[in-house]
């Protein structure tokens, strides 16, 4: 039921941006004003939801790692599971940001057909769809930058040149395109077909999985089916980041269902499970050493403790002491 | 403009996989006329069957026009120029010795106006290519209408199976980038890009524009004869039929379309009355 | 705010990264203008097919050109919008009127970063005199 | 199963990374070759297919020698085989991966590989041998992981894997029938032209790759618990000792036709192999080290005694090994070619920077089936902890 809901969702703002540009002719609106408020939406909400985590209150270091503390010199520890210091945090921290480390050791229980058996399985698929869209993903937001930047820097040739090895096609099929749909598709089936993950799944994981591949279809469509005038697209795009508004003009409707679609994404992001990349860096179990043992961690929120030795007490009372026949340290 | 046809094609070709896999077997094995050689009285797919006749009489013992041709060729097509780096070297169309040429006649006793005669060699246009059947790409192929043995340079993958398979060193690798190798390049001759196989098309670009061969073109005198076997009045079929005229390996089974006249001079002075036809000349169209 | 400096230190290289294609278009010293094309030096007023359609797909003629003249041995290509035959040749009918390769194809890939293998193979026309 | 090949001790790591140097060196090196054409090879105009070739037919040989273990214990239900076989499947993954990039870096046009699957051509034994060996690579790959993950589990293998094992077998044989066909179909090439060179590629392939799974398999017990077990590697040996019997008889048989017809341009390919022509003897010494090579096996091989010790059983299958690569690595592919059709002998040698990208891959198969390996023995809970 969620997936149908949000394949309307998408497929209505498709619509909206076709009908828009058709009917209405807002070319402006959509591809100059909603993409830039979007933009504005999408850093500053970022901004604030790091901010409300980084108010969080982070009790103690919470050592939740899966290899040897660092003890006594002749056992072996494993720096990188269960670091001692800020450079093996570090290490950790760029094996989950760059490898996704943790998904990596995903398991699946499974019940074994005919016999009463419960054996627990490494499942790696999971993460190499994760590892393939994210990567891919990224190669293909760098491409985009030809788009964005007036001059096309030399490190964006060859990116495009690598990801345009193999010569299929005018212009080039990129590998990553190839990567990024079937990593998508991938990620949108197992939800569709196992049904436990179908019973835990709600509109809005459906939602980002149709928006990125509405994304994904209307630019190949653009590069390889209908195509359209990219010297139109360049210099309103190029324009726009130049903080000049320039409407596209001569490019037909996938383009400005991209840009809706890509404006939501970029709206949405903040508000939604799809950020989760500052987060990585705010995990406690992540960026802190294991070091309990060896250094004292303080609260700081802790109220200070105030410490009183005997001797400010005897002379804050001294007189009284005195009086009462106290015997006194000092005299 | 085309796209939703060609692609019908495309899954139609590929459903015919099967099938055509089938009848090329069965075409390589029961191919009739491949151990009894001879000239197919019906032209395999129709059409015209483009031959050339080098007729070594007219041709010296010096080389200059066999350079004369060869300069033409390599000027028009822009096959670049190695010189004596052998390993790299690309031609369309070159001299080798006539013993060379002819090596598995073995001759011993060879008449003396032939023994090392410069004589020229190029793609034979096959009318059963080997070449064609081994590339794994379609990107050599004997056209049908014509029999010229073609080649797409936009599609071959440089596995050089081809020149595996010619048995007449007819084509040519770039194992390193033509360009600097060219003096000047012709601008309407595409040059070739490095990494893939070329050889002599039978100046198909040419033909095309109602021209003949850049080598015929570089004679003066009918040494080099160009014209279609499939028409009976035409001066290749007429020179083939008053002339002892052999061809390179013809054992194979590949069936060569480059002929080579190699008659005594003498035997052309006794026969010449006969073989001079009138009107030859005007039934000579290609 | 726990650890302050570092959050708003990756906050503040975030905004960076965000908003660098504006800083790069501000700060390099001439904008790339969008290419205009100058008409044909040959005086001819019409392509093959309309403007609009060879901007964005003059691609894949170019190469339906290709596979028709190498690979089936057609030559003559009738436009769509004037009935008039072609000879379809990169270097004798593209370049016929688009005899400034460094003006006509570059500027436009360029400016996209395009780079198609064409010239590879085909010679470009020399500059006239 | 996956991240047990990323788990191991000192001298496992320092071998995968020494491994992945010779990697990034072949890499280089092919991209230089990427950006200066196939001109740093040592090939030319007349000899055109050279190392790259020969090192992908040899390997063709090994990944189809995994037939020699997967038959006898799925269709003979023989047991003695039953630690091994996965042994053998993941060699066949290595090696049929070695085949692969040893054809890409023999491109001209690397980029425009993909053109054998978009133009399919039923003729062409080379687009065969492509969709043979993807599938013979799918195959291994799905049988491995089957059988591997059920092991893990403590299941039987799934019932529908058995038609899958049984189709291997078959297809197996026809990577090396339809490989050795590449050759053999060309009226342009004699040397090749030979009803026996399927049969010869066969046996051939049947003698190195055990001899190979021998060798791996005993130094897999050096590194770990593993026991393969006296009566595999015997059988094994076995197999190896008639397939070479049988590829010495089909040479043999090879080298009559050619001499005893004495057609010349026969005659001359085998002259130049094993004499040299017109002053270029390149490979002769090779060949004859080949036949020694070969002569020392099958003496170390035929007498039961000398096959049932272990050290000379090693010698024994360096020398099987080392003939057959010479063979077919070196000597087919390029006699093909000299003298040329043309009567010309021409001299070829790789290159330093072709043979760098021969180790490359070379470093890469080792690097697949160390891997691989480590995670096939840990699965099975044989490998000795560091």
């Amino acid at each position: 039921m969620g997936a149908v809901i949000s394949l309307v969702a998408v497929a209505g703002l498709a619509l909206v941006a076709v009908i828009a540009v058709a009917v209405g002719d807002l070319r402006f609106l959509i591809g100059v004003v909603v993409p830039g408020i979007a933009f504005v939406v999408f850093v500053v909400g970022v901004a604030c939801r790091v901010v409300r985590w980084g108010r969080a209150a982070v009790p103690f270091r919470i050592p939740t790692t899966c290899g040897q503390q660092r003890s006594l010199p002749w056992i072996r520890n494993e720096e990188l599971d269960n670091p001692s210091g800020p450079l093996g945090a570090i290490g950790r921290m760029a094996g989950e940001v760059l490898l996704f480390r943790s998904l990596f050791r995903n398991h699946r229980v499974e019940l074994s057909h005919g016999r009463e058996k419960v054996s627990y399985v490494a499942s790696k698929y999971l993460w190499a769809a994760a590892m393939a869209f994210h990567w891919s993903m990224l190669v293909i937001l760098l491409r985009h930058f030809r788009f964005f930047l007036d001059r096309v820097p030399a490190w964006v040739e060859l990116v495009q040149r690598w990801d345009g090895f193999f010569a299929v096609g005018v212009p080039v099929v990129y590998l990553t395109t190839v990567v990024f749909i079937a990593a998508l598709l991938y990620l949108l089936l197992r939800r569709l077909v196992d049904a436990k993950l179908r019973a835990i799944s709600l509109p809005t994981d459906y939602f980002a999985l149709y928006l990125l591949l509405g994304i994904a279809a209307s630019g190949v469509l653009m590069r390889h089916v209908e195509k359209v005038d990219i010297v139109q697209v360049k210099a309103a795009i190029a324009g726009w980041a130049s903080l000049q508004a320039v409407t596209p003009a001569g490019v037909g409707g996938w383009y400005f269902v991209h840009v809706l679609l890509v404006s939501v994404l970029l709206a949405y992001l903040p508000f939604s499970k799809l950020l989760h990349a500052p987060g990585v860096f705010l995990s406690p179990t992540r960026n802190l050493a294991n070091s309990n043992r060896r250094v004292r961690h303080v609260n700081p929120w802790n109220p200070p403790i105030v410490g009183r030795t005997y001797a400010e007490w005897e002379e804050e009372f001294h007189d009284k002491l005195k009086a009462a026949g106290y015997p006194l340290e000092k005299e | 403009m085309d796209a939703s046809r060609r692609g019908f094609l495309t899954i139609a070709g590929l459903s015919l996989v099967g099938a055509a896999g089938g009848s090329t077997l069965i075409a390589a094995i029961g191919e009739p006329g491949t151990a009894v050689e001879s000239l197919p009285a019906e032209p395999p797919g129709g059409g015209r069957r483009l031959a050339m006749v080098i007729d070594l009489r007219k041709f010296g013992h010096d080389g200059e026009l066999v350079e004369r041709c060869i300069r033409a060729c390599h000027r028009a097509h822009n096959v670049p120029d190695f010189g004596a780096d052998r390993k790299n070297e690309i031609k369309w169309i070159w001299a080798e010795d006539f013993e060379s040429t002819f090596r598995d006649e073995e001759f011993r006793y060879l008449r003396r106006d032939l023994q090392g005669k410069p004589t020229l060699l190029l793609c034979n246009h096959c009318d059963n290519p080997p070449c064609t059947r081994v590339c794994p790409t379609k990107a050599t192929w004997r056209r049908p209408a014509d029999g010229i043995v073609m080649m797409d340079w936009h599609r071959c993958i440089g596995c050089r199976y081809c020149i595996v398979a010619c048995p007449y060193g007819s084509r040519s690798f770039n194992w390193t980038d033509p360009r600097p190798h060219l003096e000047s390049p012709q601008a309407d001759f595409p040059t070739r890009t490095r990494g893939v196989v070329e050889k002599c098309t039978f100046c198909e670009e040419l033909l095309a524009r109602g021209g003949q061969p850049a080598c015929v073109e570089a004679c003066a005198d009918d040494e080099i004869v160009f014209g279609d076997l499939n028409d009976p009045g035409s001066k290749v079929r007429r020179l083939l039929a008053e002339h002892l005229a052999i061809r390179r390996q013809p054992g194979l089974g590949t069936r060569p379309e480059v002929y080579y006249i190699v008659e005594d001079p003498r035997t052309l002075a006794e026969t010449a009355p006969a073989a001079v036809v009138p009107g030859a000349a005007e039934n000579d169209h290609v | 705010m726990h650890d302050a400096a570092k959050i708003v230190g990756g906050l503040v290289l975030f905004a960076a990264v965000m908003t660098s294609p504006f800083w790069y278009n501000a700060l390099t010293a001439a904008p790339a203008a969008v290419p205009a094309l100058d008409p044909p030096p040959n005086g001819s007023k019409e392509c093959v097919e309309p403007r609009a359609y060879m901007r964005a797909n003059h691609m894949d003629l170019l190469n339906e050109w290709r596979d028709l003249v190498v690979r089936t041995g057609q030559r003559d290509y009738v436009s769509t919008t004037n009935g008039r035959a072609f000879d379809m040749s990169l270097s004798r009918t593209c370049l016929d009127c688009h005899s400034n390769k460094a003006e006509f194809c570059d500027r436009c890939h360029t400016f996209l970063a395009v780079n198609p293998p064409c010239w590879d193979c085909h010679v470009e026309p020399k500059e006239a005199p | 199963m996956f991240e047990k090949a990323l788990s191991g001790g000192r001298r496992y790591w320092a071998w995968m990374v020494s491994l992945l140097v010779v990697i990034g060196v072949g890499a280089a090196c092919w991209y230089w070759q990427l950006s200066e054409g196939l001109t740093i090879t040592g090939l030319s105009r007349d000899v055109v297919w050279g190392f790259y070739i020969a090192q992908f037919t040899f390997l063709v040989g090994v990944a189809a020698s995994a037939v020699m273990v997967v038959l006898p214990y799925y269709l003979h239900d023989y047991r003695a085989f039953g630690k091994i076989t996965i042994l053998g499947e993941l060699l066949a993954i290595a090696a049929v991966i070695m085949c692969m990039l040893f054809i890409f870096v023999d491109m001209g046009m690397p980029a425009r590989i993909l053109n054998i699957f978009l133009h399919p051509t039923p003729s062409s034994m080379m687009f065969w041998d492509a969709v043979a060996l993807g599938g013979y690579l799918l195959l291994n790959i799905v049988i491995s992981r089957v059988t591997l993950g059920a092991e893990r589990r403590g299941d039987p293998p799934p019932a529908w894997i058995t038609p899958v094992i049984v189709l291997s077998i078959p297809w197996a044989i026809s990577i090396h029938t339809v490989t050795a066909f590449l050759y053999a179909g060309l009226a342009a090439r004699p040397f090749w032209l030979t009803a026996i060179m399927a049969p010869r590629f066969l046996a051939s392939a049947f003698a190195s790759g055990p001899a190979l799974l021998i060798l791996l398999a005993l130094v897999v017990r050096r590194v770990s618990d593993f026991d393969p077990g006296r009566q595999a590697i015997r059988a094994l040996a076995t197999i190896v000792t008639y397939a070479m019997v049988a590829n010495v008889f089909f040479v043999a048989v090879e080298l009559y036709t050619a001499l005893y017809s004495g057609i010349p341009e026969h005659v001359s390919h085998f002259a130049y192999l094993f004499m040299g022509l017109d002053g270029e003897a390149t490979l002769a010494p090779w060949m004859w080290a080949s036949a020694v090579l070969a002569v020392v096996a099958l003496v170390l091989l035929l007498n039961p005694g000398s096959r049932s010790s272990e050290t000379s059983l090693v010698v024994a299958c360096v020398a099987v090994f080392a003939s057959l690569w010479i063979d077919k690595g070196l000597g087919m592919v390029v006699a093909g070619f000299v003298p040329s059709p043309l009567g010309r002998v021409v001299h070829y040698s790789p290159t330093a920077p072709e043979l760098a990208i021969g180790l490359g891959i070379w470093a890469a198969g080792l690097l697949v089936v160390t891997g691989l390996f480590k995670i096939a023995l840990e699965v099975r809970g044989h490998l000795r902890r560091p």
